[in-house]
């Protein structure tokens, strides 16, 4: 089965950025397709490349990167909810004059049409919610 | 069929907003803070608990024995079983 | 963005809970901008559910604020072919509201016709 | 005496723990989503409300007349006047 | 970081409030590292308030969610020379937990001693 | 009167901080002294240099910037809660190895210590929550 998954809070702020890997995990182990992770809200946050955990706990960034890497997943960041909460990638920090840029490499902004798109087109749609 | 998530405790209205929305054949799961409703919900055959936040909040011992305790691949596959998703939080 | 209507719009239909305050966060107009996405895309409903009502009390200003008065975009909801924006008979009483306290016409259901709902649409998205 | 500030609608328990919280003597603000706890505290003599956040949600016509309604200047001045602030969220 | 104890101790007093359940936010972890800081400087006193009593639930094992089990840290606070952690039995009462049900011993209040408690701190930190 | 303040929820997210700018503004203008902002949870985002929000509506940062300059006022990202999010300085780049900073030049790392010396020295403690 398609799913696609959408995560609304922020990495290790709320807990449905862990509990949304978990699911992806899971549902990849079962044999199920994951059409797309799509973050929204304060989950565009998980984007950022530059956090940096304490050593005992999880490291999300790269957690989502392995994932991502091993199964050749869409994570897509809102690019309005990520321009407002400063997660850029190079293009958007050109664009908007930012002296930095903080996405990672593995997740790609795109607009809220990526969010219906996967609503549409996947077979379940599971948000993780703050 | 439905499938509900709650991921808040008593204290909020998720539990309460979701009974009122559910129908007689959809199935609820209790995620994250969700857990803390596993009494109030103690009885309803509709009612599932995820395992491993059962046991991050350390309530495995007090899991009444008519709740149904899933893992995470229990819960995809309640979601297999569902025709959607509705979360409440 | 240019939309090709007749290629682009699914036969799946979105129902868009809406269930916080506004202004206190930024879920409801967040919600909003993914419900005019979805307008563009296949049939939508609304549904004002809880404290997510409270978005649509009419004459907002948040000039002192400096929060956004977004609740004005829901009256465009029905040029993007938005017909239906449904909230709880239960929900407006327990919050002491009427329909006339509200900026745009809004269907009003009962709570028990809310399970209904849910059931009548593909898919669900909770803000 | 001592401020309490309540910033969540009566949907959540931040309004019933303050008031289960609070000395005779003590005031209240509310603030953001708090205002929309002006009808379950009015008639309370402690009770304030602040006016930006009222205007914002739409609702200055509905206050009730015995309550008090302060701009942020006003927030400060209760601040000076409480010996210390406590918040509920 | 290196404290000279007879220098810095305030006169002032803390009372820290927890009142949200831990691993769904990290508001009480993060209230944790607050209240160890604040246990270096000056009396403190800890108030479980409602839904902040599940932090003290013993035998919490975050293995399957990996999120962390800092219930343990509570029993440190002692050592700290944080003595007074308390909690309202009525809050205890609603969510069916007893004294025994957490990792640290604590001094159970009635809800009616919370106005004197907060009364009788200087300062209060929210978590 | 001599007050401090402490931000808790992120910027735009939450309107904890719109609050608190309100607020800052306000105690200054009726000429009492404002100690410190401690900036802790997801207040620390609103550290970032970064954000974009859209041109309609309030740019936060530019806010606090402004009145810090006005006010030589100390704004304080707490370190543990900006490192797991992500809201580093060049020195905690360099020191964790990441690509970018982004943390606004008024604004500076420190650690919980400095909550606690506000919530000590000044005459009140004010924090606007999630």
């Amino acid at each position: 089965m398609r799913f696609a998954i959408s995560v609304h809070g922020g990495p290790y702020t709320s807990q449905s950025s862990h509990s949304a890997l978990n699911f992806a995990h899971a549902l990849l182990a079962e044999g199920h397709e994951l059409y797309r992770v799509f973050f929204y809200h304060d989950g565009v946050y998980n984007g950022s490349s530059i956090m940096a955990p304490p050593q005992d706990e999880l490291d999300l960034y790269s957690e989502w990167r392995a994932l991502a890497q091993e199964h050749h997943l869409d994570l897509v960041v809102c690019i309005a909810s990520a321009l407002r909460r400063g997660v850029i990638d190079r293009t958007e920090a050109d664009r908007y004059d930012k002296a930095a840029s903080n996405l990672g490499d593995v997740f790609t902004i795109s607009g809220l049409g990526q969010l219906i798109d996967a609503a549409l087109n996947a077979d379940r749609l599971v948000t993780f919610r703050v | 069929m439905i499938l509900h998530t709650i991921n808040k405790p008593p204290s909020h209205t998720a539990l309460s907003d979701c009974l009122a929305a559910m129908a007689s054949d959809d199935v609820m799961l209790l995620i994250e803070d969700g857990i803390y409703c596993l009494h109030e919900v103690a009885g309803d055959h509709r009612a599932h608990v995820l395992r491993e936040d059962l046991a991050a909040r350390g309530l495995s011992g007090q899991l009444p024995s008519e709740l149904k305790c899933l893992d995470y691949a229990g819960f995809v596959a309640l979601c297999t079983q569902a025709e959607k998703v509705k979360t409440w939080a | 963005m240019q939309i090709d209507w007749s290629l682009s719009v699914s036969n799946r239909t979105l129902l868009f809970v809406q269930s916080h305050a506004p202004h206190g966060s930024l879920f409801g107009q967040e919600g909003l901008d993914a419900i005019m996405m979805g307008s563009a895309f296949a049939r939508c409903t609304v549904l004002m559910q809880g404290d997510g009502i409270y978005q649509l009390i009419i004459d907002q200003d948040p000039t002192g604020t400096n929060t956004r008065d977004y609740s004005v975009t829901y009256s465009a909801l029905r040029d993007y072919g938005v017909e239906s924006v449904l909230c709880v008979q239960e929900d407006l009483t327990e919050r002491r509201l009427s329909e006339d306290d509200l900026i745009i016409p809004v269907s009003v259901v009962n709570r028990s016709e809310v399970p209904h709902i849910l059931a009548t649409h593909d898919v669900i998205l909770d803000f």
